[in-house]
């Protein structure tokens, strides 16, 4: 713009449709915003995000009628990009812009017209002030690592990790258990298909495991991580395994060898055991073991060490010791999954004192030919079950517990029900609240289900007993419920009863979501960047999510997150450098007493004092624009680019001169 | 236009219920929840004398809700209720049943519906007058009073219990009284009246 | 004191990857709440400088709420406890200009609490209802200064 | 130490024995027992059933006694009576405006309540405060191998407890097993007794007692031991007729869970009140 003069200001107000416009009175607020001084041009339009609507903003400028632009619209975070842009378009920098939300802060929350448009036209003073101090300013060009991380090997991290390496990306991938393959891995059959999920999975472990691509840090998990978007340092800590990975070549004498073999085995939910050294499951990737040390006898009293004298290779390292390892990735993929709801805290279902009461995790395995009882369907004393229920909603949809739905526990339960049958002819009783089958194949395998003869019943199991009320009760577990489709109480006796368990945020989201600088939505699952258009970007960039630590999730859903979070990080890396947001903290040297306030402030060391000019030095690379500084500096020699304190304190002038 | 003689009690029409009844127990402190129902059964199930009622809890609930005001009032469930908690502890919706029930048997007596010669509210309304005489409740004459009201013959039938206490000194039969009745029972007046 | 027709405004300082987000699910969520509130944006709570919060009451702002991330969920690492540390100081400076507890508040909301942020501006509002306008005996609010002077506008 | 007790109406008639064996195992452990003086009704169920302000200012009286005698914790052997007294406390938090007025409408009255007592039940005084540990010092080994139900009834922890207590209670059973006795996994320890249906609706309250009996029975039990004088007198006073209704023998000695320390300590069965109980167990076993 040119040097003399005023500033030409144009306020562009959006209806909305009828979402701002139905309670702000636009005409109102764009008539009073044109009596606002500099203001050159007040207009309305329906959508000002649309095509035409940017092209008003670009044509008045281009005419050279105004020369910086304020929007009042939805929220700053939805269309700020679109309007810089625009004005970029229309010749002028996009930085002469200011964004004034009056959807998300004023017309969707405030019930009376007039108010509504008192606090719109404030909004839009205040906006009309800060604008006229905007001053021009220059994107920031960052180089993008190209290496990316991907942390949790589920079916999501697997996926992920596989289109990245595919493309060509070098991918870490980190996994917290000895082998990647998460829950997934555990289970049996997979709904609707009933294809086993083994014959899916391993075939992709193994791809992940002899990858070119891919480098994976199993037994393994993330200390820290700093830097940002494109440039992030991620310090992992690999766990001993005492088992020297480049001599192993799993053959497996030292598990087979291994006299304490009586350990109940984690993958197996307690339900078979395992050596002190272990691989979880066979197909294990990678195909190394681990000694655990906490049961090792030779780690207790130096005896033993059985494993060690039959290695061939020599590959076992009681002295070994957990090893930090630091990567620098471009983008990271986090897909941390779930954890299982703990049953015991239901007591009236009596999970933990009727041995017949299990999880489905627990009948997962149980039904798994690989599993402790080989695939056989049966209760602790080995006999087979006649009659078996399924509880539904066990710690999901309950305001006591998670009052979300998790989503897949209809359709897995449905298939319980199915191998139930199958395999043992007993009569299964589904007892459900709702039946959600909302999924491509879901309602033609529920009604499968219906010709097979399961019985459903529509009621939340009440209780589950073991005292008698009739003598067909004797020496079983009784469901009690209500029959809410028939209005009665029903008293239905059983031998085995499975309880379908709700899918719950891992016990550490929380350090999880610090570490990466991740919010979490009120159920505790971590929270995307926008629930529709942007369900695997996180609010912080560079950071993706993908599976069921976003939400309850199935493995298609899961598998099409890990693919999507795959391809955001892969455009970001292949863009190779990116734009950072131009609102770095600026230095006035004449103006630093070297007084040092700020250097201790900065989380990101961008401030050191230089000793012999006796003023501090700003690394602007390193600032990440927090701004904390700026608030602290006495002399007023620090400011923030797009936050300056006269900006703000025009801001705040605009927003009460007009109440 | 009024129904058909064969549809007559078949079909519910929309003038014979009462829509804003489920506001109406919504707005009393302990019926706020009743919207959260997800209908599941779960105080039923666990409800020890739900098998005498004449609707089961849940099935109440949703009558309260679709503004089934008669059939609620006039249903024996609420005097069934012997206030357990089981089905509100358990609820998965943190509905407070056991005061849901409360409220609807205020209601019910306030309207006049609740079962005549049923001896609950009967128990109820002799409870309350031993309450307001003595600021205590005396056992045997409550029992007494019941059967009275209802089923005389009930007498014959409990008296030789009533015999074994008054042998074990478990019968009081004069009852002890607060020093000063007359002040409770003021004090009792004032707190209603501030809440009206 | 307080007369029918009084409205408090508030002025409220929110950081952009907590509390604005509150701020805007609020509105997806189209939670209504008072329209006493003027939410000015910055990238962190940790910028808020106590100047800023000593002007909006200057200028005439009967509340002034500052909204940060958690404890430990600060997308800076830390800028919230610096706010709060300066928050502190800021009490009692505010004390002895003899402006009351209820109009300067320091919330942390996250992302995701709507209903937090919609209860605190709904509470704040009724707190400062009930107190009235300032009283006479605080610095009356100096007439808002003409927009920016022309000088600094430069380009 | 010294407690103060609310003893509620029943300890002057049907729990008389209640009272009198607290009474005694109280002193027996070193500790007083003092009833709350003047205390009134605490309302019942019934009373929330005709006016709720009433109820809540009815339960309130007691506590406003109890403060002004500065009795921090009321002791309240009465399950019932513990949910209405703590119910006032509930209130305040759930619903401050109503619980407000009813208050200060008191205060007007001359009855002010700050919220400074706590309601406590006599098992859990012996069980938290005095402890198993001093109990078994007093301990008399008469019991030893005495086969024990314990039922709490469905008020003891409903519904102000931790949800995983609502339901499954331990502290009796933990008591009796460290003074040597035998007790059994009886799963109906919080089910409803049926309250006083067994005095309206006869058969409905018939019914829930008769499962419990039958539930203790098949458990050989010498004695079911109880917390409240409502479940105390249903369970023990129709067990003729409901064996002949149900055509099941369901007769089992119930006492206080008092009067069963009370044995253990060697206390003289008239002070515990055991010639008031219609069958008092037969100490044959132990």
């Amino acid at each position: 713009m040119e040097r003399n003069g005023h500033p030409k200001i144009g306020v562009y107000v959006c209806h909305c449709g009828v979402n701002i416009a139905d309670k702000v009175n636009v005409p109102d607020v764009v008539e009073f915003a044109s009596s606002l001084p500099y203001v050159a041009i007040a207009r309305e339009y329906q959508f000002m995000c649309s095509d035409p609507g940017q092209e008003i903003i670009e044509q008045d400028l281009r005419d050279g009628l105004v020369d910086r632009v304020v929007v009042a619209a939805c929220s700053p975070l939805m269309h700020e990009g679109t309007f810089r842009h625009a004005t970029e378009e229309g010749g002028a920098n996009p930085f002469l812009y200011q964004h004034a939300n009056i959807r998300e802060h004023v017309s969707w929350v405030t019930a009376d017209g007039e108010l509504a448009t008192d606090k719109a036209k404030s909004l839009v003073a205040a906006a009309v002030r800060r604008v006229a101090l905007a001053e021009p300013l220059e994107r920031k060009q960052v180089p993008i690592d190209d290496h990316a991380l991907v942390v949790g090997g589920g079916i999501a991290g697997i996926e992920a990790a596989l289109v990245l390496a595919n493309a060509g990306r070098k991918v870490y991938l980190v996994e917290r258990e000895p082998s990647i393959g998460g829950h997934m891995a555990m289970f049996d059959k997979t709904f609707p298909t009933l294809d086993c999920a083994a014959c899916i999975l391993t075939p992709k472990m193994v791809q992940v495991g002899q990858h070119p691509n891919i480098e994976v840090l199993a037994y393994s998990e993330v200390e820290d991580v700093s830097g940002y978007v494109g440039n992030f340092e991620v310090r992992v800590r690999r766990k001993a395994r005492y088992i020297n990975e480049d001599l192993c070549n799993g053959c497996g004498l030292c598990i087979e060898k291994c006299p304490w073999k009586n350990i109940p085995s984690e993958f197996d939910q307690g339900l078979g055991n395992r050596p002190v050294v272990y691989m979880p499951f066979p197909q294990a990737v990678p195909r190394l073991p681990v000694i655990d040390r906490e049961h090792c006898v030779y780690f207790q009293n130096g005896k033993c060490g059985a494993c060690k004298k039959f290695c061939p290779r020599d590959a076992i390292d009681f002295e070994q010791e957990d090893k930090i390892v630091e990567l620098k990735v471009g983008a990271v993929v986090i897909a941390t999954g779930f954890k299982p709801f703990d049953a015991s805290r239901i007591p009236l279902y009596g999970y933990g004192r009727f041995p017949n009461v299990i999880t489905s995790v627990e009948f997962e395995r149980m039904a798994n030919a690989a599993g402790p009882t080989g695939g056989k369907i049966v209760m602790k004393d080995g006999s087979v079950p006649k009659r078996v229920g399924i509880a539904h909603c066990v710690g999901s949809r309950n305001q006591n517990y998670n009052s979300y739905c998790s989503t897949v526990c209809c359709m897995y339960s449905l298939k319980f029900a199915h191998l139930v049958h199958e395999r043992t002819g007993a009569e299964v009783y589904n007892f459900y609240i709702d039946m959600r089958t909302a999924g491509k194949g879901y309602e033609d395998f529920y009604h499968r289900l219906m010709a097979e003869g399961t019985h459903f019943v529509r009621g939340r199991v009440a209780e589950i007993t073991d005292v008698p009320q009739v003598p067909e009760e004797d020496g079983h577990l009784v469901i009690q419920a209500e029959d809410t489709l028939i209005g009665v109480v029903r008293r239905i006796p059983v031998d085995m009863v499975i309880l379908s368990i709700a899918m719950e945020p891992q016990a550490d989201a929380t350090e999880v979501r610090r570490k990466f600088g991740m919010s979490c939505s009120g159920d505790g699952f971590f929270l995307e960047k926008h629930p529709k258009l942007a369900p695997t970007a996180t609010l912080t960039d560079g950071i993706f999510i993908a599976g069921a630590c976003q939400g309850p999730k199935d493995i298609p859903a899961s598998v099409a997150q890990g693919q999507g979070a795959a391809a955001q990080a892969l455009s970001l890396i292949d863009s190779g450098s990116m734009e950072l947001e131009p609102n770095t903290a600026f230095l006035t040297e004449e103006l630093c007493s070297g007084c040092r306030t700020c250097v201790g402030l900065c989380p990101y060391n961008a401030l050191a004092f230089d000793e012999e000019r006796k003023v501090v030095a700003l690394n602007e690379a390193l600032c990440k624009g927090c701004g904390v500084c700026v608030a602290a500096c006495p002399s007023g020699a620090l400011q923030q680019h797009l936050y300056t304190d006269e900006q703000i304190l025009e801001e705040i002038r605009g927003v009460l001169a007009y109440g | 236009m009024k129904a058909p003689p064969f549809l007559q009690g078949r079909i519910t029409y929309e003038n014979q219920i009462t829509p804003d009844f489920a506001a109406e127990v919504a707005a009393i402190p302990g019926g706020e929840g009743i919207f959260e129902c997800l209908q599941c059964g779960t105080c039923s199930g666990v409800c020890s004398v739900a098998p005498y009622m004449d609707y089961t809890p849940r099935r109440l609930i949703n009558m309260v809700r679709a503004g089934f005001k008669d059939e609620v009032l006039h249903s024996r469930t609420v005097w069934l209720c012997t206030g357990c908690y089981a089905c509100a502890v358990n609820c998965p919706a943190g509905i407070h049943i056991t005061d849901v029930m409360y409220a609807l048997k205020r209601l019910a007596i306030r309207n006049g519906a609740h079962p005549r010669r049923y001896p609950i509210p009967v128990l109820v309304s002799e409870f309350i007058n031993n309450v307001r005489q003595t600021g205590r409740s005396n056992e045997a004459k409550l029992v007494v009073r019941v059967a009275l009201r209802t089923n005389p013959l009930r007498l014959l039938k409990a008296a030789p219990l009533g015999l074994k206490m008054l042998r074990s000194g478990r019968m009081h039969v004069r009852g002890t009284r607060i020093e000063d009745p007359q002040r409770l029972n003021r004090m009792l007046e004032s707190v209603s009246e501030a809440r009206k | 004191m307080a007369n029918e027709d009084y409205e408090p405004t508030i002025v409220a300082f929110t950081c952009t990857w907590c509390t604005y987000l509150a701020a805007d699910l609020a509105g997806t969520s189209r939670m209504g709440y008072p329209a006493n509130l003027r939410i000015i944006r910055a990238m962190c709570s940790g910028r808020i400088d106590p100047q800023f919060v000593l002007s909006a009451f200057q200028w005439g702002a009967d509340g002034v709420l500052i909204g940060g991330c958690h404890p430990g969920d600060c997308h800076y690492q830390e800028g919230n406890y610096k706010a709060l540390r300066r928050f502190k100081l800021l009490k009692k400076l505010a004390a002895e200009l003899g402006i009351e507890d209820e109009r300067l508040r320091l919330e942390w909301i996250s992302a995701s609490e709507a209903d937090k942020f919609r209860d605190v501006v709904n509470d704040m509002v009724e707190k400062l209802r009930r107190l009235g306008p300032r009283s006479q005996a605080q610095p009356l609010p100096e007439a808002v200064p003409a927009p920016a002077p022309e000088e600094a506008v430069h380009a | 130490m010294k407690y103060t007790y609310y003893p509620g109406c029943s300890m002057e008639g049907t729990g008389r024995n209640y009272g009198e064996s607290l009474v005694a195992v109280f002193k027996a452990l070193g500790h007083d027992l003092e009833p709350l003086a003047d205390f009134n009704c605490c309302g019942f169920i019934a009373y929330m059933s005709i006016d709720q302000a009433q109820a809540l200012a009815l339960a309130a009286r007691n506590l406003s006694l109890a403060e002004q005698r500065g009795v921090a914790e009321l002791v309240t052997p009465c399950t019932a009576c513990q949910v209405v007294l703590n119910r006032v406390d509930d209130f305040r938090v759930r619903y401050p405006q109503l619980m407000d007025s009813v208050l200060s409408t008191m205060r007007e009255s001359g009855l002010d309540y700050r919220g400074t007592v706590k309601i406590k039940h006599p098992l859990e005084v012996l069980f938290d405060d005095v402890g198993v540990d001093s109990m078994k010092e007093r301990a008399k080994g008469k019991l030893s191998g005495f086969r024990v139900a314990c039922y709490y009834g469905c008020l003891y922890n409903r519904p102000h407890t931790i949800s995983e207590e609502h339901f499954f209670p331990t502290k009796m059973e933990e008591m009796f097993s460290g003074l040597g006795m035998e007790v059994v996994d009886y799963h109906l320890k919080t089910k409803c007794c049926g309250g006083s249906l067994t005095n309206t609706v006869e058969a409905v309250g018939l019914d829930s007692v008769f499962k419990l009996l039958q539930g203790a029975k098949r458990l050989g039990v010498d004695a079911i031991a109880t917390t409240c004088p409502l479940c105390q007198f249903n369970l023990e006073a129709y067990q003729g007729r409901i064996s002949a209704m149900f055509d099941e023998d369901v007769r089992v000695p119930v006492m206080y869970f008092s009067e069963v320390l009370g044995l253990e300590f060697g206390i003289p069965e008239k002070e515990l009140g055991l010639q008031r109980l219609f069958a008092p167990p037969s100490l044959a076993r132990a």
